[in-house]
């Protein structure tokens, strides 16, 4: 079942590049492929138990077996929101994408769809050199769609992301084989039991933190996101905040947390350190932006900064609060890229100051990119809410002046999400471009809607999401205060 | 007259073998027959230790480093020769369009 | 879900605002969506009537109802929940009622304004906003209605998004309002912190059996006095939502909107707010006098302060909207004092009054064309007489004239102050005095410019002045029932300030008994209000329509002080500098230096480049010359031997 | 004193017998043959190296001559590479041989002698061994460097890797009578007991015989330092030695290498080891720094092979069975992405497109499964999953931490992650750039379809299934443990 | 000790010799000096009692190789006077690099001691039988392999330097034998008077 929610995309891309080269049939297979691949993740919901902290579905399949290595898949109530976030935006970018890409279509939703499989893959995979393969693997699909497709300075951008992330996940690729070494096995949750000395496990959890430090992506780690988000396509860019960026973050989760629980808890004060620095910093950066697609970047990495600082809170509601703020930006930073992308097509610029008077050629436009931008600003009712008071109340429990610091973000997020509001959307029609402006048609409405009721859904009546992962974040909780220390496994030589 | 003393003969045509390649600035044939220098140094080598060992080992490798010297020799002349046939040259400083 | 009567009251304007808003401008046109959203309202204020009507005169229970579980996460449990008992109630009359009048006002005034439908939707969204603030029954739901009113605000304020200004002004009132949320989210944190709930009963009950730490560590103050350290925090919320001194820049600037919303939002309903939260708070107020005292002194100052600021403004709006901040302050000291039934019940008829005012000085705009600048107005007694009647009862009632609302409400929040007997309170008597004759003062200051005197000489002006005409009746008609409300409010209202009114919804610590000595106080201190309307009275009378060169004389003989006051003591000057152009400042530096230059220059591309030059290093060596290679080689083998044998 | 014959056992020379007499016979057939006789001869080449790997397969472990021949399963698994990397590039070189006139004959027998050479380099159990296979493989690949005669830059790239060729056979030859001088003998296994008896003591010339000999043999596999011929050999030589050369000289020393530093000096782990470590970094930091700035896509690969080369040498140092494995395990997929990126080099050479790296711009638009497929050439040997080259690199890694040793496991990520820069460089000019007008319209002939066809599934389903390739590369490595 | 003298004879002027082949300002003095650096080499196998070797550096060396390179000097037509030009400026580094390696040489070299395995002479068999009796017995399989090496070598020589010139004429023996009568003679009716028509 799993395998087959991660490979059907795959499968879709093989399908294109055998059978449907032609632009029409590639739209349209990619479309089914992936509308398929979602509807077989609800499966997945319905058949999941939310009250086991187990890994269901579990798959596991000889690989290599010598080494300890395994096709090991199963989920959690910690993977499965991010496995149906994935499998959920990829239709809305693919839709995103039906007219704006025009050129090598094909090769287009290849990449696309093999992205979907190689992420689904990462939040599925029980196995720490699976997880590695595919975590890797992802780099080449997006490294293409950002520098094919993307604007004119993509090649920049591309090598950017690519080397940056690279750079970092070799490093992870050590303590990945220095952890499996000395547990004589990747298997995830074998390695959670592992007992593991102090000074190694500090060893281990820098060696990780490289790699899901530039993925969230941490201060000042940060600066290929810009890059990388301003080149690429809109659908890119939806992708990149919406679902990469939570792989850092779902990398702490999945590993620095109940597997190096000590050296977690040790580098707590780096954690919310570099977090707060983030989210200000960069809210200050984004304030200052000219591009609109930048912005929302710099937006991002602010974000990601709650969410950092809720997963290291050890406490329920940080934790729980930072997984749902995941879903909650990958619905609204997407949203916004997406509203983004509306106007870029129309326009083909991203200048903050080319636009201005949007509200007036473009009221249902107007009306949904307001409700994004204060859904990311945080506003009760959205789904930004209830997942920033959960992590901030977290932050306060564990320490206050982090909640106090990271608060400010609340008031900076909200000035420079509604000033770039402001400067786009209200005011006189700033020139004739914006004045023979189109409003959204109903391809572009249809991929707004079903991101509209989310962040209300999550906003008002968040229980059903929250409650997928109650369990599993006890149980993670009570692996992340345990102390390993005692037995420790000291490596050879 | 030991064995030291005909290393040390060997070591001295060894270095200068050596010297011949990376100080001859013009000919390439110096270059090779540089080279025909350090296998004679080797030569010696072994004929020494062979005769000191009491083993006859080292003359036939003697015999097999002859062997293919002189292959190596009309190897390398040939190669020389083609070589100037294009240049007319067997300059040194003149073999470098491939660089970088 | 139960689907009560009481949830009724709170979703007949959000359904109004949704129809309005996602049919009105494609299928129902103007007319239907201004049907729609006004009979919601109606229905509402039916029901919320009726609420009314069984508990704060028929002595119903309390109720309280759960609707829907909202963020359960480990011990952190909120649902949104309704809780009518009688603060409740009469928020919720005073709510529905307003915004119901000035929704049908709105039909008039925003006649020429194509863009009914969003706008009708707007007003019942905030109109639902507020109602889940008051209706709340924990913190959450409360944070929740008070974004959600300043959502609604925002939106309002901007709503002719044409204007630069009014963008600008929405933003910031915004933005203002978050500062004053970051502190009101902190103080709900530890709230759940010391109580683990956010339930307002929960934590009252917990609060009142003194089962909290006495102390909590704060950073950079230490320990601190759990519940001084919760009110305070929650306290700067309030002053953000009720404009209170420090965090009112957003108020005038707010007057941007349409007049209906400033009648709604910046009067009636939203600013006080943070009135109702402290008396809604008022358990935990109670334990701490210290936090009380911040409250009661923030409050004075505030009143004088907007008073001051009110005496030179020339934009009819800002006038009232700077009384309005006055008024609120008036509302704060009178809690500050544990006079909670008093700030209520100043809140109550406030609501009548202040509404009405803007209401009028609507009318006055709508009939001099949008004009708001008091100086180009004069004279217009002659062509809007009705809406100078009624603009004079609101004056009356705003400034204290006897048996008028405002005067029952404004002398028991003052002998409230008087007899508090403590340092603030006196404080707050004396400059609750003063600014009693300043309020007097520019609020006739206001009905003289605008009414009295000659009409405008300008062409322009002029122009607007000779086509000035009534208002419709659908915006007269408001008019008439708030004034209505201005003159019998004072006495229909006096029964809150009575022993134990609001019952349970209100706790006044023993010994916090100001408001029942206030009944007591000498004659002296009940009737000094009133001799502060005479001051006031006269020197506008003096200065406006005696002497009306006067006023330019004396702001050019003191230059200084009369800048100081027009730009409201330079409080937008101070946050622009100490706040605004450094944050833009860092930002462009964090920017260009931090991310560009330090973190990119020298990290990534520095990195990129030293490979660069090292791999240009490599090919220079790579010169194609054996003798290099070999000798290249040879070293090598020299230091491997060297090294390692 | 009567003269005695050694065991000869002819069956294990089977394979090199077979590849000697078909040479021969090719010899005269072009001396003998009429002029047009390409096609056979490939066939002839092709179907004799596929029964010499057939019977390389099914060998047994035997020695003959006395221990100066050994087949055993390391031979082996080194042999087949050798034949599939001769088999492969000679396949595909077919149509380039025919354009340049190698068709011939001789340049098939160079090819032969020059595999026969690697294949007795392989086998050997002594030092003449060894010394005679080298130079038999290294003098041929001499000629086949310069092949093209009347090419300026193909007689200077055999020129220049005859000089410092024979400057290393120098430096290995002092090196081997070093070792002969102060053990008494030349075979590896009596070099070994020498060194065992004579314990505590070893001598600083034995030490230097080993690092001489080391310093040959990196020569030939192009480590640094003495990697710098590599770039310009690689450059001038015909495309179709190349590609052969950046394959066959490698794996008969890396196996050389191996029999020599395990066999002959397992005592002297301490002494070489710290050598190996040297090189393998001095190799991954020129690899991966110095190939950025090419422009020559053949320039740039031989610094690619000279990074690889440092992998293979990390996985080498780390003494253990894991690494020994991975060199294994990286040579096998190192033959077949520089086959399949030599393909594409080739094909592309048919319509005139020179080796220049920005020739390949916008390659995605007009032939996009070119594209991919070089595109996972490029992934593969920067290290991306799920293509093979990251196997390699993974099992070099785990032998490393296995070893303990994360510094060089560090260096040789980070060196990896700075060498990806260029392989990118390829893919971002093949699918983000514009092509020419009317590029890249040549014409797909079978031999290239079915290369790139092998090495794409090869590389690909390394990737993701090595299990046999590991298990292949765990018996051939059972020899030294 | 007059083996001492004759050791030292030859290698001073083996060394010279050498010297003189790499710093030679003249080709043919350098091939010249490589010759006698091998005869002199050739004494000294001599006195190390490998005979057979000896007298194969004489004729192979000597005879074959040094005479290939001095034909090929004469035959590649090379100006003399440009020659030995810029080598001076770096000389020192080479220098300094040549001793380095020689004294490193011969530090690691003095060291070496053959005290374990004892010079023994048994049952004295001349050089050229002991090499004869393992050359092609246990050396058998190297020999075969160095028989390839030289084939490699033959086929490398003509393969790069054999030109089928055009123009040329040459002579062609296969065809000439294979002539047959009709091809090589061509008869022709004589008309008495008219002569022979070309």
């Amino acid at each position: 079942m799993l395998s087959l929610v991660t490979f059907l995309p795959l499968i879709g891309a093989l399908v294109i590049l055998l059978a449907c080269r032609k632009d029409g049939a590639a739209r349209y297979t990619a479309m089914i492929f992936s509308l398929l691949t979602f509807l077989l993740s609800l499966r997945l919901l319905s058949g999941f138990n939310n009250n086991t902290a187990e890994f269901q579905f579990l798959e596991v399949f000889e690989w290599l077996p010598a080494y300890g290595i395994a096709y090991r898949m199963g989920v959690d109530g910690i993977s499965l929101p991010f496995v149906l976030l994935t499998t959920f935006l990829t239709p809305i970018c693919l839709l995103a994408s039906w007219e704006s890409i025009k050129t090598r279509v094909a090769e287009y939703m290849m990449a696309f769809l093999a992205l979907e499989s190689f992420v689904v893959g990462v939040f599925c995979a029980l196995d720490f050199m699976l997880f590695y393969v595919l975590w890797e693997a992802m780099l080449i699909p997006m490294f293409l769609i950002i520098g094919v497709w993307g604007g004119p300075n993509r090649v920049y951008a591309a090598l950017k992301f690519f080397l940056y992330t690279l750079a970092g996940s070799v490093l992870m690729l050590i303590a990945i084989l220095a952890l499996g070494y000395a547990g004589h096995t990747f298997s995830i949750p074998e390695l959670m039991k592992l007992p593991i000395s102090f000074s190694f496990q500090v060893w281990l959890f820098l060696g990780l933190f490289a790699s899901f430090a530039v993925k969230v992506p941490m201060w000042p780690v940060h600066t290929w996101l810009p890059d990388a988000h301003v080149e690429a396509p809109t659908a890119g860019s939806v992708i990149l905040a919406g679902i990469l960026l939570k792989m850092g973050a779902y990398g702490f989760l999945r590993f620095s947390l109940p597997i190096l629980p000590d050296a977690s808890r040790f580098f707590i004060p780096l954690i919310f350190g570099l977090s707060l620095v983030a989210i200000v910093y960069t809210a200050l950066v984004a304030l200052m932006q000219k591009d609109l697609k930048k912005l929302v970047a710099y937006s991002s990495v602010s974000h990601m900064g709650f969410v950092t600082i809720g997963l290291f809170t050890f406490n329920q509601q940080g934790v729980e609060g930072g997984i749902l703020q995941m879903i909650n930006h990958g619905i609204v930073a997407g949203a916004l890229f997406l509203c983004v992308g509306v106007i870029y097509d129309r326009m083909h610029t991203r200048e903050i100051a080319r636009f201005g008077g949007v509200a007036h050629t473009m009221p249902v436009y107007a009306v949904i990119f307001m409700l994004f931008t204060l859904a990311s600003a945080g506003l009760p009712g959205t789904n930004s809410f209830v997942g920033e008071i959960l992590i901030l109340l977290g932050a306060y429990l564990a320490n206050k002046a982090v909640a106090i610091i990271a608060a400010t973000g609340l008031v900076l997020g909200a000035a420079y999400m509604l000033w770039m509001y402001k400067r786009v959307v209200f005011g006189q029609v700033a020139n004739d471009e914006v004045r023979v402006l189109q409003d959204l048609s109903m391809r572009e409405v249809a991929l707004f809607v079903p991101l509209i009721v989310l962040v209300f859904w999550i906003g008002f009546y968040p229980d059903p999401f929250l409650s997928m992962f109650h369990v599993s974040v006890k149980h993670l909780l009570t692996q992340a205060s345990a102390v390993k220390i005692g037995a420790a496994v000291v490596l050879a030589h | 007259m030991s064995l030291n003393h005909f290393l040390f003969l060997s070591a001295a045509l060894f270095t200068i073998g050596v010297f011949g390649i990376f100080l001859n600035r013009r000919n390439m044939i110096i270059i090779l027959m540089s080279i025909e220098l350090i296998l004679l140094s080797v030569n010696i080598n072994f004929v020494a230790f062979s005769h000191y060992l009491g083993d006859v080992t080292g003359q036939i490798f003697t015999f097999f480093v002859m062997t293919v010297a002189a292959a190596e020799a009309a190897i390398g002349l040939a190669i020389l020769v083609a070589f100037f046939r294009n240049r007319s040259t067997i300059d040194v400083e003149e073999i470098d369009s491939l660089k970088g | 879900m139960p689907m009560s009567k009481n949830l009724l009251i709170i979703l007949l304007p959000l359904v109004g605002s949704m129809i309005a808003g996602f049919f009105g401008r494609r299928f129902l046109g103007n007319a239907v969506s201004r049907m729609v959203t006004i009979a919601c309202m109606l229905g509402a204020l039916l029901l919320s009537i009726q609420a009314f009507m069984a508990i704060a005169v028929g002595d119903a229970p309390v109720v309280r109802e759960e609707i829907l579980t909202w963020i359960v996460s480990g011990n952190f449990k909120v649902s949104f929940g309704i809780l009518l008992d009688r603060l409740t109630v009469v928020m919720l009359v005073v709510v529905n009622g307003v915004s119901t009048l000035v929704h049908i006002y709105a039909v008039g005034y925003m006649h020429e304004d194509p863009d009914h439908p969003r706008f009708f939707s707007y007003l019942s969204f905030f109109t639902f906003a507020m109602l889940m603030l008051v209706t709340g029954d924990n913190f959450l739901q409360l944070f929740f209605g008070w974004e959600g009113v300043g959502l609604a605000s925002y939106l309002l304020i901007g709503f002719w998004f044409n204007k630069e200004s009014a963008c600008n002004a929405a933003m910031k009132a915004f933005l203002v309002n978050r500062v004053g949320d970051f502190g009101f989210a902190l103080g709900i944190f530890t709230i759940f912190m010391v109580f683990g709930t956010l339930d307002y009963a929960e934590v009252f009950r917990l609060a009142g059996a003194g089962k909290f730490p006495e102390m909590v560590s704060f950073p950079l103050w230490g320990d601190v006095p759990t519940i001084t350290l919760i009110c305070l925090l929650l306290f700067i919320g309030a002053m953000g939502k009720s404009a209170q001194l420090g965090l009112h820049t957003w108020l005038p600037d707010a007057m941007e909107g349409p007049t209906p919303v400033s009648a709604l939002i910046h009067a009636a309903t939203m600013v006080t707010a943070g009135v109702f939260m402290v008396c809604r708070a008022s358990p935990l107020f109670e334990l701490s006098s210290t936090a009380l005292s911040v409250v009661t002194f923030v409050g004075a100052t505030t009143a004088i302060f907007a008073a001051t600021v009110g005496l030179v403004q020339n934009d009819i709006k800002r006038v009232i909207a700077y009384s309005t901040c006055s008024q609120l302050g008036y509302m704060f000291f009178a809690a500050g004092v544990s006079a909670y039934p008093a700030a209520m019940f100043h809140l109550f008829t406030h609501a009548f009054f202040k509404a009405l005012l803007f209401l009028g000085a609507g009318a006055v705009i709508h009939a001099m064309h949008h004009e708001q600048d008091m100086r180009h107005m004069g004279g217009l007694i002659k062509k809007i007489p009705i809406t100078y009647a009624v603009m004079m009862i609101g004056t009356l009632a705003l400034t204290g004239f006897p048996y008028l609302a405002g005067f029952y409400s404004k002398d028991a929040i003052l002998e409230s102050a008087f007899a508090a007997h403590t340092t603030v309170g006196s404080y707050a008597w004396v400059l609750g005095m003063v600014a009693a004759i300043l309020t007097t003062f520019y609020s006739f200051r206001l009905v003289f410019m605008t009414f009295h005197g000659a009409p405008p000489k300008d062409s322009h002006a002029r122009h607007a002045y000779d086509h000035a005409h009534e208002a419709p009746w659908s915006m007269r008609l408001p008019l008439v029932v708030l004034a209505v409300g201005s003159v019998l409010g004072g006495v229909m209202g006096h029964g809150m300030v009575g022993d134990g009114w609001f019952k349970e919804a209100i706790f006044i610590a023993p010994g916090h008994d100001a408001l029942a000595h206030a009944h007591h106080v000498s004659a002296w201190v009940k009737w000094s209000p009133f001799g502060m309307f005479l001051i006031g009275l006269t020197l506008a009378w003096v200065l406006y329509v005696k002497v009306p060169t006067l006023p330019a004389i004396m702001a050019s003989h003191w230059r200084n002080t009369y800048q100081f006051l027009l730009n409201a003591w330079y409080f937008d000057k101070l946050y622009d500098r100490l706040f605004v152009q450094p944050a833009r400042r860092i930002g462009h530096g964090l920017w260009q230096t931090g991310d560009v230059t330090i973190i990119d220059g020298f990290g990534v591309n520095g990195v990129a480049a030293v490979v660069e030059r090292l791999s240009l290093m490599l090919k220079r060596v790579q010169t194609g010359y054996v003798y290099h290679y070999a000798f290249a080689m040879v070293i090598g083998l020299l230091v491997l031997i060297t090294v390692y044998a | 004193m009567p003269v005695q014959m050694p065991d000869i056992n002819l069956v294990t020379l089977l394979p090199e017998i077979l590849i000697a007499l078909l040479s021969l016979v090719l010899l005269l057939k072009s001396a003998w043959g009429d002029e047009n006789r390409g096609g056979s001869i490939s066939a002839m080449v092709i179907a004799g190296v596929a029964i010499a790997t057939a019977i390389t397969l099914r060998g047994g472990d035997t020695t003959t001559f006395g221990g100066f021949f050994i087949n055993d399963a390391f031979a082996r698994f080194m042999k087949v590479l050798m034949f599939l990397a001769t088999g492969l590039v000679l396949f595909m070189s077919q149509e380039f041989m025919r354009r340049n006139k190698f068709d011939g004959g001789e340049y098939q027998v160079l090819t032969l002698m020059a595999l026969l050479g690697g294949l007795i380099m392989a086998s050997a159990g002594d030092f003449i061994i060894l010394y005679l296979g080298l130079e038999l493989m290294s003098l041929s690949i001499y000629v086949l460097a310069a092949f093209r005669r009347d090419d300026k830059r193909s007689n200077e790239a055999g020129l220049k890797y005859f000089v410092l060729g024979s400057m290393a056979s120098g430096f290995l030859l002092y090196g081997i009578s070093l070792i002969y001088g102060t053990t008494g003998t030349t075979l590896f296994t009596g070099v070994a007991t020498a060194l065992q008896a004579g314990t505590g003591h070893i001598s600083p010339a034995t030490v230097m015989g080993v690092i001489l000999v080391l310093a040959g043999m990196s020569f030939k596999v192009a480590a640094a330092p003495f990697h710098m011929w590599a770039p310009d050999v690689y450059e001038g030589s015909p495309t179709s030695v190349t590609a052969f050369m950046a394959v066959l000289p490698k794996i008969a020393a890396f196996a050389a290498i191996f029999r020599v530093l395990l066999v002959a000096f397992p005592t002297l782990h301490v002494q070489w080891n710290p050598v190996l470590q040297f090189l393998a970094v001095a190799s991954l930091a020129v690899g991966a720094v110095a190939a950025i700035g090419q422009t020559n896509i053949k320039r740039m690969l031989a610094y690619s092979s000279i990074g690889h080369v440092g992998f293979i040498l990390l996985g080498l140092t780390t003494h253990n069975a894991l690494g020994f494995q991975s060199v294994l395990v990286y040579l096998a997929i190192y033959i077949f992405t520089n086959v399949g990126a030599f393909a594409i080099i080739l094909l592309l050479n048919r319509e005139g497109i020179g080796d220049e790296i920005d020739d390949y711009k916008g390659l995605a638009r007009q032939r996009p499964m070119l594209a991919i497929l070089m595109a996972m050439f490029m992934f593969s040997m920067a290290g991306i999953p799920p293509l093979a080259g990251f196997m390699g690199k993974l099992y070099v890694f785990m032998a490393a931490i296995e070893a303990g040793q994360f510094g060089l496991a560090i260096t040789g990520v980070l060196f990896s992650a700075v060498g990806a820069f260029y392989y990118l460089r390829i893919v971002k000019l093949i699918y983000f750039d514009q092509p020419k007008e009317g590029a890249f319209t040549m014409v797909m002939d079978l031999p290239a379809r079915a290369i790139l066809t092998v090495a794409g599934v090869i590389i690909l389903y390394w990737g993701i299934f090595p299990g046999a390739l590991l298990a292949w590369s765990a018996a051939g490595v059972k020899v030294f443990l | 000790m007059a083996t001492d003298i004759v050791f030292y004879f030859f290698s001073l002027i083996t060394v010279f010799a050498a010297v003189g082949v790499i710093a030679s300002r003249n080709q043919v003095h350098s091939v010249l000096f490589l010759v006698l650096t091998f005869f002199n080499t050739a004494g000294l196998f001599v006195l190390l009692e490998a005979e057979l070797l000896a007298a194969l550096l004489v004729i192979v060396y000597m005879g074959a190789v040094a005479i290939l390179f001095l034909f090929v000097v004469m035959m590649l037509d090379v100006q003399f006077e440009e020659l030995r030009q810029g080598a001076i400026q770096h000389l020192p580094m080479g220098i300094f690099v040549g001793v380095m390696i020689l004294a490193e040489l011969i530090v690691i070299l003095s060291g070496v001691h053959l005290d374990h395995h004892a010079v023994e002479v048994t049952a004295k068999v001349s050089n050229t039988l002991a090499i004869g009796q393992v050359m092609f017995t246990k050396y058998l399989l190297p020999f075969e392999i160095a028989s390839l090496i030289l084939l490699v070598a033959l086929i490398g020589a003509v393969v790069l330097t054999l030109r089928k010139r055009t123009g040329v004429k040459r002579q062609n023996i296969s065809k000439q034998l294979a002539r047959t009568r009709d091809e090589a003679v061509e008869l022709v009716k004589v008309t008495s008077g008219e002569g022979a028509k070309p």
